[in-house]
């Protein structure tokens, strides 16, 4: 019992930053139509440049607050973040507007490949860390309710909840801000959005700018936890069974979807894996994606679509 | 400028339809192929047919497979290396499982497994329209890493994980020196390069290009996507298939999943991307671009003088590789073979610039 | 001086309707097309014209009603069975295969009668190659009928909208359809290319004795080609009759208020 | 050149069309003897199928009743069966009479009726439309056969019908008559009419122009054997058949030879079935290699920079060299090298790309061909020749010999041919190709055709030292020079208008002298060239008055006058009618004024009158003179242009022969 429950919440940690990185490609998804498979590889892009920043303040500035520097660091990211969301914009879409989905998709992919290449002749191949003081001593909890309890890290509860805060805020900027109901518009209708005087291309940028942050934050976590090196770029892909399982353009879909799926990962590891040889993990999710589309092919949340003649 | 025309007439349908209907192109591919079966086995050293030629061959099979998928039928896929890895271990059981089994029947059966596995991943695209289909055969792809990883019985129980075939011969010859490996390749490759041409010009390659470019226009004129579809995920994934058994069994002679991982899927769709989507021809160009293109970064800037190290290497061709995708995208999405082919217009039409 | 011959109800549409999640196509719509006729249906844009072409050859599938097509009774179509019952048509926004030429868009029209299997073509040598001699010679009558010799190689996106209807038209065709449907086929064209298009249509209708279906949105066209006229307005039926009455029709010609050009 | 000795004695043939076509039937059934582009392929006739195909026409016409020395209306483009019927005609001794498929119904009726035709044979729909609304005005018209059934499906009118119908008939025919057709190809003899052609003649109504198989044939082999053409050749047919010109071409030299002629797929298609074919024997009146020239000019001025500069540099090449080289004299050893680089980068792709890779032998006739024209296709190494004929002569009176090609000759007398210039300066000829006569027209016939069998070509002209003919001018324009140096010299207008005109500046000009003691010229600037050129050196000018007026553009016309009459000079005979004066019109002369024919002809006597000041001036030896004309502008107001003209004396030149 408490193994499983412990199982769970591992799952659901899992989940979670599949969704913040799953988050990235539905905002984009939404606005833009692109099917963002470079998203990855910007996780691994943010979270290089925010160790490296962090790591070469000091050396720089002199100054040792942990605090100050990170701070510096994720804003540099940040910056790193928009200017590529940007040229991203500038270099590639803006040349491929109207083009089908599938060019859009392949030509994410070679923006995958420049950001793998790029960030890691930027920021070095190796293993870094990020250390943003998260404590690392686990606490156990519901002692009462059975003998052992649970145990579970401080730094997940941390994460979890600078994840929460993000969707948050989020949605806040979606409702509340002016850019997000531009966004909202552009989502729907692009050329009604067009006609009504929205600038897609600024819009645009922004979308990738905030999948960019969003990228950032997921990077930072996972960072801080398992520390950043380039396979994070392909844990990422983790990402795409959740958008189908939640729906391209859903973006409660996305969080739902990252959810269940880390969750099921990890059961079905304990659970299933053994009877498989193990390793099960690598390809659960997309399998379950893939049975889950043959029954609802618009996936959870995603709306259906009819195209006309 | 080269071109002659005047007086090629055609006086009958065969004679109209033949593949190069131009005398001068004929003779070219006439030269072609006599210099890759008679002079490149002759001149060739050793390093040149093991670490190009022969890789060369065998992805350009691969891409031409896939080209089939992608390019003709418009289905993205992302786990070609899966099929590649599904025709190379199903060969290799075969070969273990039942001796004297001949390397080409062995190759074939392969091609058939893969053929299974694909059109079984291919089922969704029924279902769901192109970017979901990325995912599928994603599946596969990472499917496949684990089951050729974690499932004794594809190894052959091998302890580590890693399989090797036995010393090859075809109808009694012995292939082992470089040159026979390279001309066992390029039969076949040659072979599978004229059927499928065959195909691409055939009714069915047409039904795959309607499917791609207008669907719902084809559905009316008594297409069926399913049955397009389906047949092009299988032929591709024969074809990839097979490629996948040549690659194990003649490149490699030993190999282990990471052989077929992801990476090989995405740098086969580079290939057909920078060589050119619908086109036979553009599977050749593109995979040998990107079988030099390492070697020329490895050299270049040493000969420059300025040597770079081996990752810095590998970083700048992933930038390279990156950009020539999306710079292809946007400015000839029809890759390298159009530029070919527009190359030729000009010269058949020269001095005229159009 | 063409005397055409009409024959007996093919295609007889009953209480047809057809949503879009809560917005109506199609409302109860019945009409029926005669053997050998040239059928058309009018009415502004957005009347529901396509809408009714793409319920008969069964891109979309109608909540209500029945189609009946040469005596067999349809409550919902598939796009291939009508095919294979003898039913072509063309589009209002061209959807030409863009990657081919003029000949291989045509030719795909000759697909539903093509029968060798994958190995015979993959070989091609024999059976595929004559069959594709056979199929080429047919589509050759086409390209000559619609007097497109020379662009026979040209890939579709590079010819002028005028000739791209005519393939369009020409790949209808190659199906040798009983009966064609007709989207818009004059839409954006200049006058001379109107005057070929009307020349063609009626060629078609005499020389194979092709039953058409015409839509247009512009009446003036249509009235001289068609035998019957069936008009639509916000996806109801509003008139029905020869040209002479549905012109005569009061609800007719207030629909067109302003539409008229 | 045996054609050269004038008394070599008529050569007559001792065959006939349909013999011909049987011959090669027998002797090479599987050749090709006729090529269609159709549905996409060259679709083949072998002279069997041919032979065969001919046969049941001619059963099923005789069958409708098609008599001996009836006509047969053939109306269409080149196509295999309307050639075929044209065969089948004379097989049975009937006449085929080819008409233009571009003329209006109307021009069909005067044929239709002066030749008391009963059946049609035509191409399609357009041509059957045609016959059925002039119906009513060719009572005997009995039966219209269509090769095409486009469109006329409903179509009943009596009368009307299939040329399949009419090949089942002829089937069926032949059936019950075994070896009629042997029989009536046996019944013709050489001098039996073959064929007329309607020629509509400088002048009022059309004449029936009646050839005899021994007359178009004897000319036929004549030109064959001049060029030594074979079975081997190929030709692409794609001018009016009933133009004598496409029709000796296409049918006397196909069935004479026995080569292919080649029949495109549609008006369309031309250029393309041309590239595709390469004929090896070419022919075509001026106006269409000009049109191609001006095409190259066109796609050339979208060529890249660099590849521009490649083009020009090599045609300069080819202008200096490439002449010579036609006219295989040596040529330096680097002007070889370099054009034979030329050739690969530029020559020979451009022959490609406008389909003369395999062209032999390509000939021009009709008017006379700008240097600048012919000399382009002789430098990219085309053998483009000049020969003299027409209708009346079947064609083939003197041909250019290879290496003797100029653009101011027609070549020398072929075989058989003999020439003989009358006193009055007109060339008359006399050959076993001159027609029979005009059809109905004795008065006419009487006219042309002497009874010492001289035929007056109304050309006016001579034989030069080379033995060359070299035609001047229409007879009726040449005048004679009186009094002055130069009394009794021949007056050529038309000859020196159009050496003027062939410098690019000069768009019009008119000569005068006939009767006077010197030529006297009004010459039109051309406002584009001319203005060009102005621009170039920032001469500024206003209207076309203004720059016509600028003494340096006076200065430019004159050079060309002298060069002109620097030519004239090199042969006597026209040494005479050098310009002496000349001035430049104040206004562009126009058809809307009366002073050009629609068709953009002078009209010298009009002009003559219009501007008698003006011929007063020059020949009052004035060296200026004001005048005022009324012009009518195009939205139908009239105006004035004033002006006062500066009047030019120009160099004239001792005859070359006097000098040395």
């Amino acid at each position: 019992m408490g193994s499983f429950l412990e199982t769970l919440l591992g799952g659901l940690m899992v989940g979670m930053l599949y969704s913040l990185i799953a988050l990235g490609f539905v905002l984009i998804y939404k606005a833009s139509g692109v099917f963002n498979f470079a998203q990855g590889a910007m996780v691994l892009f943010a979270a290089l440049a925010m160790a490296r920043f962090a790591e070469w303040i000091p050396r720089l500035t002199g100054l040792n607050n942990k605090l100050i520097d990170n701070s510096i660091a994720f804003a540099g990211a940040v910056l790193v973040m928009i200017v590529l969301a940007w040229l991203i914009q500038k270099l590639v879409l803006a040349r491929l507007v109207n083009q089908d989905g599938i060019t859009l998709l392949m030509a994410t992919l070679g923006i995958t490949y420049v950001l793998e290449g790029s960030g890691q002749a930027l920021f070095g191949n190796d293993i870094y860390k990020i250390d943003i003081g998260m404590p690392k001593e686990p606490v156990f909890i519901l002692e009462k309710t059975f003998e052992g309890g649970l145990l579970i890290n401080k730094e997940d509860l941390y994460a979890a909840v600078i994840a929460a805060v993000l969707v948050a805020l989020l949605a806040l900027f979606f409702q509340k801000t002016a850019t997000g109901r531009a966004l909202r518009a552009v989502a729907d209708d692009h050329q009604a959005a067009q006609s009504i005087g929205i600038p897609l291309n600024r819009i645009w940028v922004i979308v990738w700018s905030v999948a960019g942050v969003v990228a950032l934050v997921a990077g930072v976590i996972w960072g801080s936890k398992l520390g950043v090196q380039f396979s994070l770029s392909l844990v990422a892909l983790k990402a795409l069974p959740v958008v189908i399982l939640g729906g391209l353009t859903s973006i409660p879909g996305a969080i739902i979807g990252g959810l269940v799926i880390g969750v099921g990962e990890k059961l079905s590891e304990i659970y299933i894996g053994p009877h498989l040889g193990g390793g099960i993990e690598i390809w659960f999710a997309y399998v379950l994606a893939l049975a889950f589309l043959l029954v609802r092919p618009q996936g959870l949340f995603g709306e259906k679509i009819i195209d006309r003649v | 400028m080269l071109y002659r025309e005047n007086g090629q007439f055609k006086t009958t349908y065969r004679a109209d339809q033949q593949i190069f209907p131009i005398l001068q192109d004929r003779i070219a591919i006439a030269l072609l192929l006599v210099v890759a079966f008679v002079v490149v086995p002759l001149v060739a050293d050793a390093y040149t047919l093991r670490a190009i030629l022969i890789p060369f061959l065998i992805l350009s099979l691969a891409a031409l497979g896939l080209n089939i998928l992608v390019g003709y039928c418009g289905q993205i896929s992302l786990g070609t290396g899966a099929f590649m890895a599904v025709g190379a271990y199903a060969a290799y059981n075969f070969m273990v499982r039942f001796d004297g089994m001949p390397l080409l029947a062995a190759m074939l059966l392969g091609g058939l497994m893969s053929t299974i596995v694909g059109v079984l991943f291919g089922i969704p695209s029924l279902r769901i329209k192109g970017l979901y289909l990325a995912v599928a055969t994603l599946a596969a792809q990472f499917f496949a890493d684990w089951a050729f990883l974690r499932v004794p019985f594809f190894t052959n129980n091998s302890s580590s994980g890693s399989v090797s075939v036995p010393s090859l011969s075809v109808f009694g010859m012995e292939i082992e020196s470089p040159a026979h490996k390279y001309l066992f390749c390029l039969a076949i490759v040659c072979v599978f390069a004229l059927l499928a041409k065959n195909l691409v010009r055939g009714h069915l390659g047409r039904e795959w290009m309607a499917i791609r470019d207008m669907d719902v226009a084809a559905e009316v004129i008594g297409i069926r996507p399913v049955y397009a579809k389906l047949t092009a995920f299988a032929v591709s994934s024969f074809i990839v298939g097979v490629a996948g058994v040549l690659w194990g069994f003649v490149y490699l002679g030993s190999w282990e999943p990471a052989a077929f991982s992801i990476d090989r899927s995405f740098q086969l769709l580079f290939m057909v991307i920078i060589g050119g989507l619908g086109s036979i021809m553009g599977s050749f160009f593109g995979a040998a671009f990107i079988v030099l293109l390492p070697l020329f970064l490895n050299r270049v800037p040493t000969l420059l003088g300025i040597p770079i190290s081996v990752s810095a290497a590998s970083h700048l061709e992933f930038m390279i590789f990156g950009s020539l995708i999306v710079f292809f995208l946007i400015v000839e999405p029809h890759g390298l073979a159009r530029l070919w082919s527009t190359g030729k217009e000009k010269l058949r039409l020269w001095p005229f610039p159009h | 001086m063409a005397e055409r011959r009409t024959g007996d109800v093919i295609l007889d549409v009953k209480n047809l309707s057809l949503r879009f999640g809560g917005v109506k196509a199609l409302t109860d719509i019945s009409f029926d097309v005669r053997e050998h006729e040239i059928r058309a249906i009018i009415g502004p844009n957005g009347a529901g014209k396509s809408s009714m072409l793409n319920c008969i050859n069964g891109v979309y599938q109608p909540q209500q009603g029945s189609i009946q097509l040469r005596g067999r009774t349809f409550t919902h179509m598939n796009p291939r069975r009508v095919a294979e019952m003898g039913v072509a048509r063309t589009f209002q926004n061209l959807a030409l295969f863009k990657g081919m030429s003029v000949l291989e868009n045509i030719m795909t029209g000759r697909n539903l009668k093509m029968r060798t299997n994958i190995l015979q073509q993959a070989i091609r040598w024999g059976a595929a190659g004559r069959e594709e001699t056979a199929h080429r010679k047919v589509v050759e009558g086409i390209i000559d009928f619609l007097e497109i010799q020379a662009y026979r190689r040209t890939p579709v996106g590079k010819l002028p909208y005028g000739l791209q209807k005519r393939v369009d038209l020409g790949r209808a065709l190659a199906m040798e359809p009983q009966m064609l449907l007709l989207d818009e086929p004059m839409a954006g064209m200049n006058v001379e290319e109107k005057q070929d298009m009307s020349r063609f249509i009626l060629d078609v209708n005499d020389e194979f004795g092709t039953t058409i279906v015409l839509i247009e949105h512009d009446m003036g066209v249509v009235m001289d080609l068609s035998d019957r006229v069936v008009v639509l307005d916000y996806g109801r039926k509003i008139g029905d009759g020869s040209p002479a009455d549905v012109r005569a029709n009061p609800d007719v010609i207030n629909a067109y208020l302003g539409t008229v050009h | 050149m045996p054609g050269a000795l004038p008394a070599s004695r008529p050569t007559t043939v001792q065959t006939t069309f349909p013999r011909l076509l049987l011959e090669h039937a027998a002797a090479r059934p599987n050749a090709p003897a006729l090529r269609e582009k159709e549905f996409g392929i060259w679709q083949t006739l072998t002279w069997r199928d041919l032979a065969e195909l001919v046969e049941a026409l001619a059963g099923g016409l005789a069958d409708a009743g098609l008599q001996r020395g009836e006509h047969l209306v053939v109306v269409g483009e080149n196509r295999p069966r309307l050639y075929a019927a044209m065969l089948a005609a004379q097989a049975l001794g009937a006449v085929p009479v080819p008409l233009y498929q571009d003329a209006a119904g109307a021009e069909f009726v005067f044929p239709l009726v002066n030749a008391e035709v009963a059946f049609a044979i035509v191409e399609d729909q357009e041509q059957v439309d045609k016959l059925l609304e002039i119906r009513g005005q060719c009572a005997k018209l009995a039966r219209i056969w269509f090769d095409d059934a486009r469109g006329l499906r409903h179509y009943h009118e009596p009368g009307l019908a299939s040329l399949d119908a009419l090949i089942a008939a002829g089937r069926a025919y032949a059936a019950a008559h075994p070896g009629f057709f042997a029989a009536e190809v046996a019944k013709a003899s050489p001098d039996d009419v073959a064929a007329m052609f309607f020629t509509s003649g400088t002048t009022g109504t059309p004449k029936g122009v009646v050839h005899s198989h021994d007359t178009l044939i004897d000319r036929a082999r004549a030109g064959a054997r001049f060029d030594k053409l074979t079975e081997r050749d190929e030709v692409l047919a794609y001018l009016p058949p009933a133009w004598i010109g496409q029709n000796i071409f296409s049918y006397a030299q196909w069935l004479a030879c026995g080569y292919v002629v080649n029949c495109p797929e549609s008006a369309s298609t031309v250029m393309l079935d041309l590239r595709e074919i390469g004929p090896t024997y070419y022919f075509a009146p001026p106006r269409i290699f000009e049109g191609l020239l001006t095409t190259v000019t066109i796609r050339m001025e979208d060529a890249a920079r660099p590849k521009r500069w490649l083009f020009d540099r090599c045609m300069a090449l080819a202008r200096r060299v490439g002449p010579a080289r036609m006219d295989g004299k040596p040529l330096a050893l680097l002007d070889r090298i370099a054009y034979a680089i030329g050739n690969l980068l530029v020559y020979a792709p451009l022959r490609n790309t406008l389909g003369f890779s395999r062209v032999r032998v390509a000939y021009t006739a009709g008017e006379a061909i700008g240097p600048d024209l012919f000399v382009f296709y002789r430098s990219i190494g085309i053998n483009l020749k000049q020969l003299y004929g027409s209708t009346e002569t079947a064609v083939f009176v003197c041909l250019q010999p290879d290496h003797e090609a100029r653009n101011d000759t027609v070549g020398v007398p072929i075989e058989g041919v003999e020439i003989q210039v009358s006193n009055s300066g007109e060339v008359l000829v006399r050959s076993p190709g001159l027609l029979k006569g005009y059809y109905k027209d004795p008065a006419a016939t009487a006219e042309v055709l002497g009874a010492d069998g001289w035929y007056r070509t109304g050309d006016a002209g001579f034989l030069d030292a080379s033995g060359h003919l070299r035609i001047i001018d229409r007879a009726k324009d040449v005048g004679r020079i009186v009094g002055g140096a130069n009394d009794g010299a021949l007056f050529a207008p038309k000859y020196i208008e159009n050496k003027l005109k062939f410098f690019p500046y000069v768009k019009e000009a008119v000569a005068f002298g006939d009767g006077r003691d010197k030529v006297c010229a009004f010459v039109n600037i051309d406002i584009e060239a001319v203005g060009n050129w102005a621009e170039k050196r920032n001469l500024p000018y206003g209207s076309y008055t203004d720059l016509a007026q600028k003494p340096a553009v006076l200065e430019l016309v004159r050079e060309c006058v002298e060069k002109v009459n620097a030519d004239l000079a090199a042969d006597e005979r026209l040494a005479g009618c050098q310009i002496s004066r000349f001035l430049v019109l104040h206004k562009e002369l126009d058809a809307d004024d009366g002073e050009l024919t629609r068709t953009r002809k002078v009209r010298r006597r009009f002009i003559a009158e219009r501007y008698q000041v003006l011929v007063g001036a020059l020949y009052g030896g004035r060296s200026e003179q004001h005048v005022e004309t009324e012009v009518r502008f195009e939205d139908g107001r009239t105006g004035k242009i004033a002006a006062t003209l500066r009047i030019v004396d120009v160099k004239t030149y001792p005859p070359v022969g006097r000098a040395a």
